[in-house]
């Protein structure tokens, strides 16, 4: 097992090195030089061409030792290191992929378990449609009509950012104004990103009770209830469990819109306000930034998978 | 036999599938009685509802879409009336069941000591470490290749043998009175049914229980069974003491199929012709004759007058039950009288 | 929604479920070769006989048609330029005899908009979905087929391209390259979801090359081009029908996501996010239903239409599902 | 600079001439204030502030909107923007020697506690006029400042004109004294900078340094506790202000988009917001805010691109051969637009369509009696005609007299007030006089592009349309002269070098002088058309009731600092 | 010189293991030789996973081989395996286990039939459509199966409808490969006899698959018996079923149930007493590394796997 961890592990170094050539590929194509963000327009002839004048690989190089120093180069727009620049709004994000990603399971696990346990009940029938509503609903409606409903009409939630708290709140009043102003963005997720797993939890739990090892579970007595907890469920949730990794990538695409509508201050909007303005340098840096965090993505959900499924494991 | 009533008696039964608003039975009108410390064979061709015999007896079918009806009397307990969380008591404790694929019989994300603790889980109130303990005995009961190790392991890790006798060791673990094994070496090869065979015939020698062996390869029968009840198309159509049913097999469908058979042993010149076909085809659930001699159509150079109008089971000698009244008029085809 | 990642869920538990196929298989020392494919495949007028049965997959199916021919034919009567025409005095006007959906911000017929912005959406969703079919079933049937050194290769970058976060990729792609019109957009759009679609249809053809109706064609003499698109390919049209009508379902949404995010086409051509947009200013959400709700009701309408219709075919492509 | 400082409030003069009379400027409340609080402050905008929090710096209009919590001027002024001596400085011209003697109150103190001096000051003309310098005020303002040019060229360390007395007396020695060094943000540098913060910091770094955007030390009523770059700060109270602590705990200011500010305002979830004027009519009768309005001191217009800036010497010149060249296709495209229609339509009035570049704010500099470029299409397209930019393929655009097709591309600032719309309109209108106008880059562009584009002198631009913002000084030397960076059009001309060099000489001390160079300078504006002023615009700010104190009035001598809440939860 | 001869033939799979995927191989066909002739059945035996659908497969050319030769009527047609038209692929032809599987769901029984005529030979429609019927007929389906799919008919059927297509060709040659095993009793009976029939109409030779000894005893003349890849005992029916020499065989014999109930026990000792030989001793038959010795003539007909000498152990 650990031996199938490690070589995953060392199969995504493969993966970055293709990645960031691509990203610089990218980088090449767009004006300025947005690997250090230090050409731009107005800067004399002389400094572009001691920039550019080397060939690609050496920048090539340069780019990875420099971001390996932690120096990701100048925003364009900000004038500031885009470390910092990102430092800054991390937190946010992550803050709200935690949130969001948690609230999808927390909608996803009971009501995928209900319609895969009672398919073709009522219920079935009822998540099914909604389902299929939330996938035809594009996020950034799901979140306009959030905003509008909770935010405007009933005033429940907060309808935008994450303020910067003073520091005269109490600990507690801090933390329930960053939940806050959580709801409405996570929930604009989970609502949208759910509805895949409740599918896939669902036929997962469809096909694992046709199968014969649940028989010979009912066959030994177990009750019905421990059938389902330790044979179905286990057996369903595996195809759920090892997309866990990839519902990071799934939420990094969703981000983008969220933080857009409910102009959160993360990352996911610096990534469309520096589209916007064409921060190249910040946008290269995003972008590696979400590919790593993509291949990270992956990787969690092939050791989850190789640590759940024995059957994995020894390949 | 046995004296008294049976360890299991099985009267009338049937099950029936819904399949698009209408039921049909796939077990119609079965009845048997299994003693203790006896093998009973049930032989059947594909899709003659042996195994759904099984698992009406074990209780697995879904109420939703089956109509099950009859009786099966165990312990004056006639299992069909029975709720889920009785059925569960006798379920593993009273009845043990082994499957056909033992691959797909097994929860791939347990271990093998789990899967076989689950038993004791609900049926006992061992400890732990009791529990531990009797798992290992019963891999060594069921003689797996390095129990120790095997507990341990999943079981894709283990061969196709192995996987076997844990699905055995899962039946038997908590010595039930009754184990229903289905078609349990169908999936493996000769060498390793014999030793599967001797261990179930070991199984009922140590514990004395009745065992309810389902196959359709006579061969098997022949090996292991003490009494024998041959299916056709949901019914039982002949059930016999296993000696007398191969020296002296009366429906016509049973010596059907003992001709039809190539066998491996005995002389080399016997095989040289063609084998014997029944003719026509196995009808399918929904074609089914409503009424009438099930196997008539396969042999239709017999009057149709020699079968009776709904065919009853008749006791021909003690013990020998034959279905219908064509037997005594059956010939085949060019054979003299 | 931007959303190419259902795409690659799709492929990994595809992916996931050869893989235990196999290991099972493998162990299982009696058949290895036995068809690991438990659904049991239902032909196509079979399918459609299925399909037909489910009377909401059927209502489905004929509103789309309805909704196409609104969209399609609806567009002819209405000219960009006229309908781009700003109009001061006009602006917000509710619906009425002069704009039958009212105007949006600048006074421009909504409704205009609507058909013709509908009408991109729905060209571009297509053509991508072509594309990407087109390329995403090739080269999958292909990898899945010959197997060996080209697919390891395929299959390696493949993963390398699904690993990346190809809906932020195309959004910087649309921001930089130069000359943006309909059909770099179209490429753009393609430039990675064929990668997804190609391993799930390169692990499919896999577990169906495994079938021994494949080798039966080989002893018979049948060429591998042959074999792979008249033997195969009929075997996984089911999968192809059902693949293809969600990938085109996420390909429309996908041009709607763009162009509410101002990155689709030029703001000057009318699209189906543009009105959207209007909806993000709750006075307008609010007031002014008649901009965003017509474009948002056709839009989902449209998308829910086509998912039904996907899911119905899937069901009935899945007797597996069809039992439960 | 000419950069403009936001919100100096209170005044006690009842007319300024500069208010919209429709609009008050005070809100008052006689409900008792809570002590403490935080405001909520809207930044409305469609792009995030850049963040550069220090005058010396800044560039973008959302910094200097964000330095009016944390920075102060040393001077205060009146509401003819004049310079007054009630501030944190006083001062005193001495028009013989030609210099300007300031001198600070007793123990003034920075954001941080440290003390502010008079080298504080000087550090700030050694900083803007230091060689590496990379902001963009340095212009003839500040090479007016005798020794100045030697210090940026780099052959002097220090300025000779600037001499330090002691730590609150300090007198500068100015080439020539003009009006614009009495004016409010003018000439005279009224934004010291912190010595002891960015000693350290070589010039050249400055502008990236987190001192400046992440611990930024002012002068203002409030301090910058914490920032998210581009998206929101906030403010605590500075206990060091030289008026003592202001009455709020903290300020927080948030990037709100004009599509949604309506909606929070009404929702109660920000005190504060400067308001789009297009979508008026849906906010005006909310009753939990009052609204208060000023006439802003800027000017919209739009530019033609008609030379460019040579990189080396900083001189811009034209380009006879540009598409744009011809003044009469430029009044023709300004013909062609009914801006007053726009501004009754589109603005409810609350913009006004503007005959001359020099807001009317500024009584004595702008001109009233200016006619300006009304709505004549005939005459556009007689004018068009008249020069040869006729149709002749017959496609329904005109080409240019040579016959080539012509193509003008428009750009604008995305995001703006109804920006899209109007853009839409524009285009529309040349269309009908012939002519083939469509969006540079085929969208609106994002505020910082747009001016690095200008800036950049990008082939894809030739028309846009910008604002030009006076501050309190009207002076248009910034935005007209051959030298400036800042001169997008790149527009060179002689007399208009002759008028520019009259306002900035001392004889424009005399107002009816100045007036009259103004009233030419606009009339030279008019005949040229290098820009076509199109609006001027009312700022319109909605206050949560539960705010007490807010005062708009240019001006004023009280701010930030007296502001109080009268409740804990704004009212909704 | 035989119809089709084998020689030193072996199929190694690649194995994937390892931290960093080391080449490691699996040998499923390790080394075998036969010559087939025309006019005679011959049968393979083994155990499962013993190679026995390898060896049927690497002769068609299905398979990569690894080693050795496979000659047809004296060429040499082991490079050439792999090409889509020749002598030998056309006159080797092969059934597969699972008829279900073998025949694409997709395509109606008159297109599956007519695939390998259509490949070989340039026939006009009425032709090939004869063809089919004739072939149709000849496995006792009636007409109106040209336009069915393979779902409509039971697995007998569709066994008979692989017979069909692989004798389409009128090949020399057939590989069955178990072609029985998952069919009912009966239907089993049936396919067989059908096999039967059409190797006296056509004069063919079947290379019998099966793990079923009775079914190889009913089919075959010459069997060869298969252990890991290796021929362990190779003869005719006398020689296996009347005398077999390796305990391999002897052990895989006695496993077959007896029809005979009244003397299980006897039988069952027998196997006992086998088995336990089979424990003892057959690793006296094994090299050192599991590998089954080379095959030694004990009669003309009977072979059987060398014990290696004590050396090689
Ligand atoms: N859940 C079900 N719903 C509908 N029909 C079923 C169901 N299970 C079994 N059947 C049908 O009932 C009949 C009997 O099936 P069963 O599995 O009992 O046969 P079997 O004798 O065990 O066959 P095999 O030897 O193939 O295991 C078959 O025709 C089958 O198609
Ligand atoms: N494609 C393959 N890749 C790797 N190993 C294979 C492959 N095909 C077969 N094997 C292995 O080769 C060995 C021989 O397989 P083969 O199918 O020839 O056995 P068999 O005797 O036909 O068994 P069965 O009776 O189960 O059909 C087995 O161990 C099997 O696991
Ligand atoms: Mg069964
Ligand atoms: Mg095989
Ligand atoms: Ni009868």
């Amino acid at each position: 097992m650990w031996n199938r961890i490690l070589r995953r592990f060392f199969f995504i170094i493969p993966q970055l090195l293709a990645f960031s050539l691509l990203v610089f590929a990218l980088a090449q194509w767009m004006p300025g030089d947005p690997l250090t963000g230090l050409i731009i327009p107005g800067m004399d002839q002389s400094g572009v061409d001691a920039i550019l004048d080397n060939p690609w690989y050496i920048r090539y190089l340069q780019w990875i030792a420099n971001m390996l120093r932690g120096d990701f180069g100048l925003s364009y727009t900000y004038r500031m290191p885009v470390g910092v620049l990102v430092g800054a709004r991390l937190g946010n994000t992550l803050l709200l992929a935690m949130a969001s990603l948690l609230l999808s399971y927390l909608i996803a696990v009971p009501l995928g378990i209900y319609a895969g346990r009672f398919n073709g009940s009522l219920g079935d029938k009822v998540i099914r449609f909604l389902n299929s509503i939330s996938f035809a609903l594009p996020i950034f409606m799901v979140a306009l009509l959030l905003v509008w409903l909770f935010g405007f009409q009933l005033e429940l939630f907060p309808t935008r950012g994450m303020p910067l708290l003073p520091e005269t709140q109490s600990v507690f009043a801090s933390l329930w104004n960053r939940l806050h102003h959580l709801a409405l963005p996570a929930l604009a997720f989970a609502l949208s990103a759910s509805a895949g797993n409740i599918q896939r939890l669902r036929s997962g739990i469809i096909e694992a009770k046709q199968e014969d090892y649940v028989l010979t579970a009912r066959s030994k007595g177990v009750p019905e209830s421990m059938v389902y907890r330790r044979h179905i469920f286990r057996n369903a949730s595996m195809p759920v469990t090892s997309l866990l990794g990839y519902d990071i990538t799934g939420f990094i695409g969703s981000s983008i819109f969220i933080e857009y509508i409910f102009s959160y201050p993360g990352i996911g909007r610096l990534f469309i306000s520096s589209l916007e303005s064409r921060d190249f340098s910040v946008i290269v840096a995003l972008l590696l930034f979400y590919g790593l965090a993509a291949l990270i993505g992956t990787l969690v959900s092939d050791i989850i998978l190789t640590i759940v499924d024995p059957r994995v494991r020894v390949r | 036999m046995g004296l008294g009533r049976p360890l299991l008696e099985i009267n009338a039964l049937h099950t029936a599938f819904r399949m698009q608003d209408n039921y049909y039975d796939a077990v119609d009108d079965v009845s048997f009685s299994l003693e203790k410390n006896e093998i009973l064979a049930i032989v059947g061709e594909s899709g003659c509802g042996k195994s759904t015999l099984a698992t009406t007896i074990v209780g697995l079918h879904n109420k939703a879409n089956t109509r099950i009806s009859g009786e099966i009397i165990y312990q004056n307990l006639n299992l069909i009336d029975l709720n889920e969380t009785l059925y569960n008591r006798i379920r593993g404790n009273d009845i043990g069941m082994v499957f056909q694929d033992p691959l797909s019989a097994l929860n791939p994300l347990m271990t093998v000591s789990e899967q076989i603790e689950e038993v004791l889980l609900y049926h006992t109130r061992m400890t732990k470490e009791e529990r531990a303990l009797r798992v290992s005995e019963l891999l060594v009961q069921v003689r797996v290749e390095d129990p120790e190790g095997a507990a341990a392991r999943y079981p894709h890790e283990l061969s196709g043998e192995a996987r076997q006798r844990v699905g055995i060791a899962i039946a038997v673990a908590c010595n039930p009175p009754i184990i229903i094994a289905d078609e349990p070496t169908t999936s493996l090869d000769v060498t390793v049914q014999a030793q599967i065979l001797d261990l179930l015939s070991e199984v009922r020698d140590d514990t004395g229980a009745g065992i309810i062996l389902i196959t359709h390869d006579l061969g098997v029968v022949a090996e292991i069974a003490d009494r024998v009840a041959v299916m056709y198309a949901g019914q039982i159509v002949e059930t016999a003491g296993v000696v007398e049913l191969f020296t002296d097999p009366k429906h016509p469908y049973t010596r059907s199929l003992l001709r039809s058979m190539p066998q491996a042993n005995g002389t080399l010149e016997s095989d040289s012709g063609e084998l014997y076909v029944i003719q026509g085809d196995v009808p399918s659930l929904q074609q089914l004759p409503k009424q009438g001699c099930r196997f008539a159509g396969r042999i239709p150079w017999i009057p149709f007058s020699t079968h009776e109008q709904s065919p009853k089971m008749h006791e021909i000698s003690k013990g020998h039950f034959v279905r219908c009244t064509c037997h005594e008029s059956f010939r085949f085809e060019g054979e003299s009288e | 929604m931007l959303n190419t990642e259902e795409e690659k869920k799709a492929g990994r538990i595809e992916e996931l479920k050869t893989e235990l196929a196999s290991v099972a298989a493998g162990e299982n020392r009696f058949s290895n070769e036995v068809n690991e494919e438990t659904k049991t495949v239902v032909d196509f007028r079979g399918m459609l006989g299925e399909f037909r049965k489910d009377k909401l997959a059927v209502i489905a199916l004929g509103t789309l048609v309805v909704l196409l021919l609104l969209v399609f034919v609806g567009s002819l009567f209405f000219d960009e330029s006229q309908v781009m025409q700003v109009d001061l005095l006009n602006r917000y006007a509710s619906p009425g005899k002069n704009h039958l959906l009212g105007t949006d911000e600048a006074g421009r017929d909504v409704l205009g908009q609507l058909l013709l912005g509908a009408r991109t959406s729905l060209l571009a969703g297509t053509a991508v979905t072509a594309l990407t079919g087109f390329i995403g079933i090739g080269l999958g049937l292909l990898s899945g087929y010959y197997g060996g050194f080209l697919d390891g290769l395929l299959m390696r970058s493949i993963e390398s391209i699904m690993v990346l976060p190809a809906s932020l990729l195309v959004l910087v792609l649309v921001s930089i390259v130069s000359e943006y019109n309909l059909i770099t957009f179209i490429l753009l759009m393609s430039a990675f979801s064929w990668a997804g679609k190609s391993k799930v249809f390169r692990n499919r053809t896999r577990a169906e090359a495994k079938h021994d109706y494949v080798r039966a064609s080989r002893t018979a003499g049948t060429n591998d081009l042959l074999i792979m698109f008249r033997e195969i390919l009929p075997n996984l049209s089911s999968l192809v029908i059902v693949n293809t009508t969600m990938s085109l379902a996420r390909n429309i949404g996908m041009e709607t996501s763009l162009s509410f995010l101002g990155l689709g086409l030029p703001p000057s051509a009318p699209s189906i996010g543009n009105l959207l947009r209007y909806a993000i200013s709750p006075t307008v959400f609010e007031n002014c239903v008649w901009v965003w709700l017509p474009a948002s009701t056709l839009i989902f309408a449209v998308l829910l239409c086509i998912i039904y219709v996907g899911q119905a075919l899937r069901r009935a492509a899945d007797a597996k599902q069809m039992q439960a | 600079g000419n950069k403009e400082v936001l919100l100096e409030t209170d005044g006690d003069s009842p007319d300024s001439s500069a208010v919209i009379q429709a609009f008050d400027t005070v809100m008052n409340s006689d409900a008792p204030a809570i002590a403490g609080g935080v405001l909520k402050y809207a930044l409305v905008a469609e792009s995030s502030f850049q963040g550069v929090f220090n005058p010396a710096f800044s560039e973008d209009a959302y910094d200097e909107e964000l330095m009016g919590f944390s920075h102060e001027s040393l001077f205060s002024y009146d509401e003819e923007f004049q310079l007054t001596q009630d501030g944190m400085a006083t001062f005193a011209q001495n028009e013989n020697l030609k210099t300007v003697s300031i001198t600070l109150l007793d123990n003034l103190k920075w954001s941080d506690g440290a003390a502010l001096t008079v080298d504080d000051i000087l550090y700030a003309y050694e900083v803007i006029g230091h060689p590496d310098y990379a902001g963009s005020l340095y212009g003839e303002a500040f090479a007016n400042v005798v020794g100045m040019t030697e210090y940026h060229e780099g052959t002097t360390d220090s300025i000779a004109g600037i001499e330090v007395l002691d730590d609150t007396h300090l007198t500068i020695a100015f080439e020539e004294l003009n009006p614009s060094l009495l004016q409010a943000g003018g000439a005279l540098w009224s934004q010291p900078l912190p010595r002891h913060q960015l000693d350290r910091i070589p010039v050249a770094e400055m502008m990236s340094s987190s001192q400046l955007r992440e611990q930024p030390v002012g002068t203002g009523p409030f301090r910058v506790k914490a920032i998210i770059p581009g998206e929101s700060v906030l403010f605590e109270a500075n206990e060091y202000y030289w008026k003592g602590k202001p009455k709020l705990d903290n300020i927080l200011v948030e990037v709100v988009g004009s599509a949604t500010i309506v909606s929070e305002m009404e929702a109660g979830n920000y005190d504060v917001a400067v308001m789009p004027a297009s979508s008026y009519e849906s906010y005006k009768d909310f009753d939990n805010i009052t609204l208060l309005g000023r006439e802003e001191l800027a000017t919209t217009y739009i530019g033609f691109k008609l030379g460019s800036q040579d990189v080396e010497s900083g001189g811009n010149t034209l380009n006879l051969s540009s598409k744009m060249a011809d003044a009469a296709l430029r009044q023709a495209m300004a013909y062609a637009l009914d801006n007053e229609f726009v501004a009754a339509v589109l603005f409810d009035g609350l913009l006004q369509s503007a005959n001359a570049m020099v807001p009317p704010a500024f009584e004595g500099f702008s001109d009233d009696e200016a006619v300006g470029f009304s709505y004549d299409p005939v005459k556009a397209s007689s004018l068009l005609d008249e020069a040869g930019y006729l149709d002749r393929d017959g496609d329904g655009f005109r080409e240019t007299p040579d016959g080539e097709p012509l193509e003008i591309n428009f750009a604008a600032v995305a995001g703006g007030d109804a920006t899209e719309t109007v853009v839409a309109y524009y285009i529309q209108q040349w269309e009908k006089i012939g002519l083939d106008v469509s969006l540079a880059t085929g969208r609106l562009i994002e505020y910082q592009k747009f001016h690095d584009m200008l800036a950049s002198d990008s082939l894809a631009i030739d028309v846009y349309q910008a604002t030009w913002g006076t501050g309190m000084d009207p002076n248009p030397t910034e935005m007209f002269g051959r030298t400036s960076a800042l001169n997008y059009t790149r527009w060179a001309n002689e007399k208009n070098d002759a008028l520019l060099g009259q306002i900035n000489a001392a004889v424009a001390l005399d107002d009816n002088v100045r007036t009259g160079i103004y009233q030419e300078w606009q009339a030279l504006l008019f005949e040229e058309a290098p820009v076509i002023p199109t609006f001027w615009r009312t700022q319109i700010f909605a206050v949560n009731n539960r705010v007490k104190n807010f005062n708009i009035r240019y001006g004023a001598t009280r701010g930030w600092e007296t502001i109080e809440l009268t409740s804990e939860e704004p009212v909704r | 010189m035989g119809l089709l001869e084998i020689k030193d033939l072996k199929v190694h799979y690649p194995l994937k293991s390892g931290f960093l995927s080391s080449k490691k191989s699996l040998a499923a066909v390790d080394g075998i030789s036969l010559a087939l002739e025309e006019g005679k059945n011959y049968g393979l035996v083994g155990e499962s996973g013993s190679g026995k659908s390898t060896v049927g497969r690497a002769i068609v050319g299905l398979e990569r081989i690894t080693a050795g030769q496979i000659i047809y009527e004296g060429t040499d047609v082991t490079a050439a395996i792999g090409k889509r038209k020749s002598a030998h692929k056309r006159n080797v032809q092969m059934i597969f286990q699972d008829s279900g599987a073998s025949l694409n769901p997709k395509k109606q029984i008159g297109q599956i039939i007519s695939e390998p005529l259509h490949n070989f030979e340039q026939l006009s429609q009425q032709e090939e459509k004869k063809r089919v019927l004739e072939l149709l007929e000849m496995v006792g389906l009636p007409e109106d199966a040209l336009r069915k799919y393979p779902h409509e008919f039971t697995g007998g059927q569709m066994q008979r409808i692989a017979l069909a297509r692989a004798v389409a060709l009128r090949p020399k040659f057939v590989i069955a490969d178990e072609p029985v095993s998952v069919l009912d009793l009966s239907v089993q009976a049936q396919v067989l006899n059908y096999m039967k029939r059409i190797q006296e109409q056509y004069k063919l030779s079947y290379l019998f698959i099966s793990h079923d000894l009775g079914v190889v005893k009913q089919m075959c003349d010459e069997l060869a018996i298969m252990y890991r890849g290796r021929f362990v005992e190779y003869g005719d029916r006398q020689d296996i079923y009347l005398n077999p020499q390796h305990i391999y065989t002897k052990r895989l014999l006695s496993a077959i149930p007896n029809l005979d109930p009244e003397n299980r026990e006897l039988h069952k000792r027998l196997r006992r007493e086998i088995e336990s030989e089979y424990k003892q001793s057959m690793e006296s038959y094994l090299a050192k590394d599991g590998r089954v010795g080379d095959l030694i003539p004990l009669s003309e007909t009977h072979r059987i796997a060398g014990k290696p000498s004590k050396g090689e152990r």
